[in-house]
């Protein structure tokens, strides 16, 4: 039984989220493969044990304890809802196993078992912001926060508020709109995002509009004329796998930022690009930002795992931290002493072929934040998992582990 | 031109029908008469094909039916007034009518004279739906959407039932024309006696499941023959 | 930003002073030539400028390409060209004259890139240079243009573009962006007042957006003028809001009524509790994908005409399914009607997988024909041509079922078996047959709608299952077995909903409708259009 | 006229279904302890009749009374039921999944509320109660079995008895005899003057030889008033019933 | 009383082993994965503890669904609604346990609350920190919300249909709302990351045996209970008003008062199931509201067997362990698997598992007494009791059954 190591994938193959999880589970499997052409881990075989939780927000956790206690997985790749991880954390906790968590956040959490590889809020919508606010993102001045009404956005939203306001943005230039997930209609909040861009000012739109949403809303904005020149759209959930569902055309130079886009012209991302076309039998099909988390997550892990010399995950855990590994945008990315790793940030525009055009790119790795600068309870936590202080919200001002804690 | 031949029909475990034989001649009237439960809905249910007997045969003109489903049977010929009414409540009486259409020719597809001759307030509420009638008018519905569909045999399951008394007398009067002049067959169960003295050419009685006298009308003044309609 | 500004000014003092013969050929080639050593935005953003200063119409080719990400640089001698994508390779051709110049390969060339910002700017830029243009059309978007993007300079080529002008509606449209000019020009108080007046009676909201503008700017007459007419605007504004909340009602109930009315027969009429509806839906949506990746790759020529085709294939393909489930599973299920529930949910579990082994778990691309894409106005109205389509669509499919149901043997015969399948078949009804082909007619229906929906929503597996609970809604809304309560049911959920969300929010405004409907089912315990009378009391 | 001593008061009672009038401007009254019957064309508006006494239907207009003082129209079915009227349908209705027993259990006499109901235990004189019924109705053999296992006329039967064990004041009795033998409609006839002793009744029945047993008050409906009333030899008497109703 | 007739009722078999089958489940399994070493056969591992408490949990909730669909024919589309809100209120509690051990460490407001800007805590938050309030409004929230709601729905005559979708209303509104960050709920990430539960680690083995116990003797309580309603005759007037509502106003009864009992019990049940599940799931979340949660409810009980106690029970067990078991081995293709499962019990075994054991012994039984009997040379007019399935009673399109050739209405 012990000829090989399994490695758990935890992603949904059916239900509302299959459309976004398939491809991550996929990935999973090529990066295996990869790996065991490469001859394996320590010696031994990879084994990718797959289920499916089925978009099912208690079948996760079930999933992941099965996952750990029956498979006897070394660690788990998976999730990619914030609820479907917060629902394996405890498992992950009580069974000590290692969860990679491959897509971007609303952060404020940072825990023992979780390695977080998708972006945190400062790696993706702060400085989108910021692009925006330059000259080259067209100064603007206006902001319409629309978003799908769960955690993340209402986070995001929440620490993007709190920012436009330090930088001076009147409180009546900002407008957040909440719409339900799998929200279809959108004809109604177009058209008010419209007449909110009418006040003679620059007007953008930040949307952390959720999966299956976007497609129509981003139909109904192509056909309402609303251009990429007059009200740009920053995205933070839309990438290459979504715009696949959609004519680009009406949608050229609409945005969305990301630590990684298909059209980064490099050669670990040609490479990449290649083998995944051959792995899936489809030269069609898009890579995306979490198979990049995915990508570096995996690497890390391996390296991780050569470092400590066994899976056994209390040492993999403090293997990992300062473990490097390149990214796909000519990088390397490490993992921080948070559990969270160091990205660089793009922001590209929708071209008509369905890709994205980066048209700004930090100068250098931004490290992923867990807890928010911008929010009065989380701005005085960090997180170090490192010994002696192991603590995932240790607070600078009381110099206690354990948050604010008032007591 | 209907003959059943030793006809067995259970319902789950309990036999309803216990080797019946019974035979309609064309251009004649026959009767079924017995008691409550005896059988007769169940054998008339048989023949239409709402059934399907645990033995025995049902043969029209000649062809056994035994097979065919009650859709064809009703194309051979066989139009059924079950007990009941069973109208279609939310189709208006003329849908209700219409609905006889499904065997005919399209040029016979109209509803004949004689229907609202012999019920005219079929004619005063056709546009009602047919769930609205009060019963006797739902069981006149039932009659004359039998008729539309200009049947070789009519099959009647107690069709005087909650009809005023001088409609019945109509009624009497109807199967009779229908009988010498289109020579149609008609297999009549009623529990109203007079009704059917007058009507019948022949009687058949039943008793738990089984046809036991069969015979001229006049049988029924014998008084053997009476024993098994009384309590 | 300050670059484009003067950018723009110095293209329009050149354009009065410069004899329209432009500059030599030589020199613009000169200068496009500089776009192959650009390195960044504004570096592009210059070469721009440059190419605009002069004045010349010619320019427009290359700038229009470059807005489009269409302008390339051969890597091997440095040449400018306009690319068009091929299947293959890239189709060359000269900047200014758009001769043909070869082929090359995507790795031979690099494109120019673009931002928002530079399309912005060469679009103001063409905005002026296209003002003597010979297609009215044309001449209305530079008009357009011109108005967001006013400037003092460009009231003089437009005096001189108004007095050419004989259309009159293209005439009144540079005359309000001369007003708009105006009003950021130094010009007397006097003339800015009849701007306003003049900008005001167009009422709609970008003139409410310049108006703002000028107000925030200026002071004393002018600004209370500003003040005035934007108050003005925005109380019609309201009126015509309300307006278009009715249209946005309307079009989300065609929709709601396209996705419910398959379900008013299955379920309506037959009484199956269909949960597969939705995957009907979806397999007509996929049914339109198909036709239209056929369409691309062989015929792309017919690419308009792909949802016309798409249409009676979508209709065979789900009635067909909706066919050979009425066969395998629901009719041995009549009188049951309860446990079609359990089946077609299995069976919609089923289909849905089914569609995400063939196809993928993905969204699929069904792109708009054009006739489907973009919108009209009507005062201030914004009609998206789609979501008039689709009205107009759902409407016939509604009227053609109406008479089917109503006016046809058929019809007559779908609902005599459905109330009372045994007696049908005593009236000699072949109840098979009207029960495979009714519960067929609605799946095909259904189908048909997902040639429709697939226009405004995502392709993919889980397409149906966000319309099942909505169609549900709706038949029961409106009262069972009653195809003008769907199409009510519909229309008033719709108009409902859009009525409430601007004020409560998308969320809320769909809770708000569910009390609705559970408040008003109280009131009428049989949905909209209830029957009455004992034919149906129970 | 007076209401008290009546046990049912119809006065002016009109309703019409879109535009169609069943009743019109009927006027009855019942005595307590009369049996009356009621006959008339079919479509008169007997059984609406019914409807407007059960609560069933609202009249359009028009007093109800029962009992002398209880007006019907303010209370609804369930009411009335508990108040005393007791009615068979026109058509059988049963509980189908029940046995013939507890169809007779559920109707019979007693407390009407949910706790009662779910405390209940049988006690010997109920039991008593539904053998009697279960003898009168002659189901007695048939007492486990399903009710949707009777053929139409034991339907019947079982809807009698029902009514029965209901023991109520009134007992309105819709074609108790349609779908029966001659002998069987002796018996009924025989059974309902046994009742109408110390109940008031009244049956509506097409069946002339059934109405000439029962020996009352004969009142004929048409178009939804009085056309005539009195003994069944003057009432048949009548040209006008003659005329829409038996037909010569 | 009603005890006594439990002890009596040699009738009921069936019920008594479902309920001795369960306690000792609830002693048994606790003992094989507490005392038993984890090398011995025996030994029960705590995932699979974990796993069947929370089936017994569903089950609790099929049957409850199943006293007002099968016995007193309410679909109620909308049942996982009231297994969602007693899980709400068991997770609140457990929210207030966490105390000061949060990721912020506010001793009063749950986690979600600090990162969303709550001041203090909301109102309706109050009196949950005591085990015994949140207990109670585990049975007050859904037995109020299915009183008032059922009072509204059964005094207007709501029914059919019409029912069943104004209760998936009502569960798709309340999904909605508690998605609404602004609820004070924690959005869509639900109540997590919780620790105790009466002071013991939600975590720990024995918690979870303690909590397995606990849904196991609950639902053999609720197993009595639905048994002591539907024997008595209330339980047969419930069914008497399933199959002929308006004949049995004729006769007196209350049927809207017969049904909201029903429908109140049932949501209560629902309520204490959610309660159990949450603790051993470790979360809720507004996915419980979600309408096909209810809709798989009632599947569960139709393939387990409707208008039966153990029907309902069976069904959910084998539903849901074959979901686990189809999404471990099969998770590609898990769907063909589930959906065919679905068709294959509709068309194989109409009536659902037990229904068709039920009428295959049936069967048999009348056919054997019917022999005996005619041998006897006796009048046989026995059908079997089960040869013809309870039907609904209405006719109209708006009514479930549309196609039933007798038509019931009270004329
Ligand atoms: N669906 C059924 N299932 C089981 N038994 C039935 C069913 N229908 C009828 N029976 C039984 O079969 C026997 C014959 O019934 P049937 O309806 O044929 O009688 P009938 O002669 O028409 O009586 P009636 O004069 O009352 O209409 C009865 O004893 C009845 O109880
Ligand atoms: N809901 C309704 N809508 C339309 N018409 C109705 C409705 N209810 C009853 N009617 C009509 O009212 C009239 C009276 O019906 P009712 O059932 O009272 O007659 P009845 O005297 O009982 O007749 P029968 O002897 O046939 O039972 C009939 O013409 C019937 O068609
Ligand atoms: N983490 C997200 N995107 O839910
Ligand atoms: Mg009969
Ligand atoms: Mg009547």
């Amino acid at each position: 039984a012990d000829d090989t190591i399994k490695v758990g994938i935890l992603h949904s193959l059916s239900g509302t989220m299959a459309i976004s999880e398939t491809t991550l589970k996929d990935a999973m499997l090529m990066l295996i493969d990869e790996q065991n052409a490469k001859g394996g881990l320590l010696g031994k075989k990879l084994e990718a044990v797959v289920v499916d939780p089925a978009s099912n927000w208690p079948l996760f956790a079930e999933k992941a304890r099965e996952l750990i206690s029956k498979d006897k997985v070394a660690a788990v790749f998976g999730c990619w809802t914030s609820v479907s991880r917060k629902s394996v954390l405890p498992v992950f906790s009580e069974l000590d196993n290692i969860l990679f968590y491959p897509v971007q956040y609303e952060g404020e959490e940072s825990e023992r078992n979780v390695f977080y590889t998708g972006a945190a809020p400062n790696q993706q919508a702060i400085p989108a912001v910021d692009y925006l606010m330059s000259k080259d993102g067209g100064s603007v001045k206006r902001w319409v926060l629309e978003g799908t009404d769960y955690v993340y956005p209402r986070t995001t939203n929440k620490i993007l508020e709190a920012y436009l306001k330090s930088k001076g943005v009147a409180a009546e230039d900002i407008m957040t709109n909440y719409t339900p997930f799998g929200f279809s209609d959108w004809q109604t909040e177009v058209s008010a995002i419209k007449k909110f861009g009418s006040a003679g000012k620059k007007t953008a739109v930040v949307s952390t509009v959720n999966g299956d949403a976007n497609v129509p809303f981003y139909k109904e904005l192509g056909n309402q004329g609303i251009k990429a020149e007059d009200i740009p759209v920053m995205a933070f959930s839309v990438g290459e796998e979504e715009l696949a569902g959609l004519d680009t055309k009406p949608l050229v130079g609409h945005l969305a930022a990301w630590n990684y886009f298909e059209s980064v012209n490099t050669p670990e991302n040609k490479k990449f690009i290649a083998n995944w076309h051959k792995f899936i039998k489809n030269n069609k099909r898009t890579t995306n930002d979490p198979m990049e988390a995915h990508y570096i997550g995996f690497n890390m892990w391996v390296k991780a795992v050569e470092k400590a010399g066994t899976t056994d995950p209390d040492k993999v855990i403090d293997a990992m931290i300062g473990v490097s590994v390149p990214n796909l945008t000519g990088g390397y990315s490490t993992m921080m002493p948070n559990h969270h790793i160091t990205k660089p940030v793009l922001i590209g525009e929708i071209q008509a072929n369905g890709q994205f055009e980066t048209v700004s790119k930090t100068p250098g790795l931004v490290m992923g934040d867990e807890w928010s600068d911008y929010l009065p309870d989380s701005k005085d936590l960090i997180s170090d998992w490192r010994a002696p202080l192991s603590c995932g919200n240790f607070n600078v001002k009381t110099g206690k582990c354990g948050g604010k804690g008032t007591n | 031109m209907l003959e059943v031949s030793n006809a067995t029909l259970h319902y789950g475990a309990a036999q309803a029908l216990r080797g019946v034989s019974l035979k309609a001649g064309a251009g004649k009237i026959t009767c079924v008469l017995g008691r409550n439960g005896v059988g007769k809905t169940s054998l008339m249910r048989s023949i239409v094909g709402h059934h399907r007997l645990t033995s025995g045969s049902v043969a029209f003109e000649g062809k056994a039916l035994d097979r065919s489903a009650a859709y064809d049977r009703a194309r051979s010929g066989i139009a059924f007034v079950p007990q009941g009414r069973e109208i279609f409540p939310l189709l208006t009486v003329r849908e209700n009518l219409e609905s006889g259409f499904a065997p005919l020719k399209r040029a016979d597809r109209n509803v004949p004279a004689h229907v609202f001759e012999l019920f005219p307030v079929l004619k005063q509420m056709l546009g009602r739906r047919g769930g609205d009638l009060s019963g006797g008018q739902q069981q006149q519905l039932a009659i004359g959407r039998a008729l539309v569909m200009r049947p070789k045999l009519l099959v009647l399951d107690e069709p005087t039932e909650g009809i005023q008394p001088s409609i019945i007398k109509d009624i009497g009067r109807a199967i009779r024309f229908l009988r010498d002049q289109a020579g149609i067959a008609v297999l009549l169960v009623e529990q109203y006696l007079d009704f059917c003295r007058e009507l019948a050419d022949e009687v058949n009685i039943m008793d738990r499941g089984q046809i036991v006298h069969t015979g001229p009308a006049e049988d029924l003044d014998r008084a053997d023959v009476r024993k098994f309609l009384t309590v | 930003m300050k670059i484009f500004h003067a950018m723009g000014l110095t293209l329009l003092l050149l354009l009065t002073t410069l004899s329209p013969s432009g500059a030599a050929e030589a020199d613009l080639r000169a200068i496009i030539a500089k776009f192959a050593t650009v390195t960044d935005f504004s570096e592009t953003g210059a070469v721009v400028q440059e190419l605009t200063a002069t004045g010349d119409p010619a320019v427009e080719r290359p700038l229009a390409a470059l807005a489009e990400g269409n302008l390339y640089i051969r890597t091997a001698d440095s040449m400018v060209f306009v690319g068009k994508e091929g299947d293959e390779n890239v189709q060359l051709f000269d900047p200014l004259s758009g001769e043909a110049a070869g082929e090359a390969s995507e790795d031979d060339i690099t494109k120019i890139t673009v931002n928002n910002t530079l399309r912005r700017a060469i679009r103001d830029a063409l905005g002026t240079l296209t003002l003597g243009s010979k297609d009215p059309t044309v001449r209305i978007a530079a008009a357009d243009t011109m108005f967001k993007t006013p400037d003092a300079a460009n009231i003089e080529p437009l005096d001189a573009a108004i007095v050419s002008e004989t259309v009159a509606s293209v005439k009144a449209l540079l005359e309000q962006a001369r007003a708009a000019s105006i009003l950021v020009s130094d010009k007397p108080d006097a003339d800015k007042l009849a701007a306003i007046a003049l900008i005001g009676s167009r009422g709609d909201r970008d003139a409410v957006s310049l108006l703002t503008s000028v107000e925030a700017n200026a002071s004393g007459a002018v600004k209370d003028a500003a003040t005035a007419a934007i108050a003005n605007i925005n109380s019609t504004l309201a009126f015509w809001d309300a307006g278009q909340n009715i249209w946005y009602g309307i079009s989300l109930g065609s929709v709601l009524l396209l996705a419910a009315i398959g379900l008013a027969i299955t379920f309506g009429v037959m009484g199956v509790i269909n949960m597969a509806h939705g995957e009907m839906v979806m397999l007509g949506a996929y049914t339109t994908f198909v036709v239209q990746q056929v369409i691309r790759t062989s015929f792309p020529g017919l690419f308009d005409w792909s949802l016309v085709i798409a249409l009676p294939l979508a209709f065979l393909v789900a009635a067909f399914v909706g066919l050979a489930i009425e066969r395998g599973v629901i009719r041995f299920l009549y009188g049951r009607p309860l446990e079609t529930l359990l089946a077609t949910w299995g069976v919609s579990l089923i289909l849905q997988q089914a569609v995400r082994s063939i196809f993928g778990p993905t969204n699929q691309e069904v792109g708009n024909p054009s006739w489907m894409s973009g919108s009209f106005d009507i005062g201030q109205l914004a009609i998206t041509w789609n979501r008039l389509w689709i009205l107009v669509f759902a409407l016939t499919v509604f009227g053609v079922l109406l008479y089917v149901m109503k006016r046809t043997p058929w019809g007559l015969q779908m609902r005599a078996v459905t109330a009372n399948r045994r007696m049908a078949a005593s009236m000699g009804i072949r109840t098979p047959w009207v029960d495979a082909l009714t519960f067929a007619l609605g799946s095909g229906i259904a189908g048909i709608a997902g040639v429709a929906l697939s226009q405004i929503d995502n392709v993919s597996p889980n397409l149906g299952r966000g319309y099942i609970i909505d169609s549900f809604m709706v038949v029961v809304f409106g009262g069972v077995g009653n195809l003008w309560g769907t199409l009510v049911g519909a229309f008033s959920l719709g108009i409902v909903n859009k009525f409430l969300e601007p004020y409560a929010g998308a969320v809320l405004g769909k809770i708000v409708v569910l009390v609705l409907i559970i408040l008003f089912i109280q009131k009428r315990p049989r949905g909209l259009f209830a029957l009455k009378g004992r034919a149906v009391e129970a | 006229m007076s209401k008290s001593n009546t046990i049912l008061y119809l006065d002016g009672v009109s309703v019409s279904f879109d535009g169609f009038r069943a009743i019109n401007n009927l006027s009855l009254v019942l005595d307590k302890g009369e049996m009356r019957a009621i006959i008339g064309p079919n479509g008169a508006g007997k059984t609406t009749m019914m409807d407007i006494v059960t609560g069933k239907t609202r009249p359009d207009e028009g007093e109800v009374f029962f009992d002398g003082q209880v007006d019907l129209t303010r209370h609804d079915e369930a009411e009335i039921a508990m108040m005393g009227i007791g009615r068979k349908f026109q058509k059988p209705t049963v509980f189908e999944s029940h046995t013939i027993e507890d169809n007779l259990m559920l109707a019979l006499k007693g407390p009407r509320s949910i706790f009662p109901a779910l405390f209940h235990r049988r006690s010997a004189a109920e039991a008593r109660q539904i053998d009697d019924i279960l003898g009168i109705i002659r189901l007695g053999d048939k007492r486990h079995e399903l009710a949707a296992n009777l053929s139409h006329g034991q339907k019947q039967w079982l809807e009698i008895g029902m009514l029965l064990a209901q023991d109520p004041k009134l007992l309105l009795v819709d074609e108790p005899v349609a779908g029966m033998t001659d002998a069987e409609t002796e018996e009924t006839a025989r059974l309902l003057k046994d009742i109408a002793r110390d109940h008031s009744v009244i049956v509506v029945e097409h069946d002339m030889h059934f109405v000439r047993e029962l020996g009352v008050k004969v009142t004929c409906l048409h178009e939804g008033s009085v056309l005539s009333e009195g003994t069944l030899d003057f009432v048949s008497a009548d040209e006008r019933v003659v005329e829409v109703y038996l037909g010569r | 009383m009603i005890t006594g007739r439990f002890f009596a009722a040699g009738a009921d078999r069936r019920i008594a082993i479902t309920i001795l089958i369960l306690l000792a489940a609830a002693i048994v399994v606790p003992l094989l994965n507490l005392a038993v070493s984890p090398t011995s056969a025996f030994y029960v591992p705590a995932y699979i503890v974990a796993l069947t408490g929370k089936y017994l949990c569903y089950a609790l909730l099929a049957l409850a669904l199943d006293l007002v669909w099968g016995y007193c024919g309410i679909l109620s589309l909308g049942h996982g609604a009231f297994f969602a809100l007693g899980g709400y209120a068991m997770g609140m509690y457990l929210m207030r346990q966490i105390g000061s051990r949060g990721v912020y460490g506010n001793p009063i407001l749950p986690d979600f609350m600090v990162f969303l800007n709550y001041k203090e805590l909301p109102w309706f938050w109050y009196g949950f920190d005591h085990f015994w309030f949140a207990a109670i409004m585990v049975l007050a929230v859904p037995g109020l919300l299915a009183f008032v709601f059922g009072w509204f729905a059964f005094r207007s005559r709501v029914t059919g249909v019409y029912l069943s979708i104004i209760t998936q209303a009502m569960t798709y509104a309340l999904l909605l709302a508690f998605f609404r960050n602004d609820m004070g709920f924690g959005g869509n990430n639900g109540l997590t990351d919780f620790k105790d539960i009466l002071g013991f680690n939600v975590q720990a083995d024995a918690t979870r045996s303690a909590l397995f116990a606990a849904s196991a003797a609950m639902l053999a309580l609720a197993v009595f209970i639905t048994w002591a309603i539907v024997g008595s005759k209330y339980g047969k007037l419930l069914m008497a008003v399933r199959d002929a509502e308006s004949r049995t106003r004729f006769l007196g009864w209350r049927a809207e008062n017969v049904k909201l009992f029903a429908f109140t019990v049932s949501a209560v049940m629902a309520g204490i199931a959610g309660a159990l599940y949450v603790p051993q799931v470790g979360i809720i979340n507004p996915g419980e509201f979600e309408p096909s949660n209810s809709i798989e409810v009632v599947i569960w009980a139709a393939v387990g067997g409707r208008g039966t106690i153990v029907g309902p029970i069976i069904g959910a067990l084998l539903v849901n362990a074959g979901k686990s078991w189809f999404t471990g081995v099969l998770p590609e293709l898990w769907l063909f698997a589930l959906g065919g499962l679905f068709v294959a019990v509709t068309l194989l075994l109409p009536k659902g598992i037990i229904g068709m054991w039920d009428s295959w012994r049936g069967n048999a039984k009348a056919l054997r007494a019917a022999s005996v009997a005619e041998e006897a040379g006796t009048k046989v007019a026995v059908a079997s009791a089960t040869s013809k399935p309870a039907r609904s009673p209405a006719r109209n399109p708006g009514e479930w059954s549309l196609s039933d050739p007798e038509p019931q209405a009270a004329e």
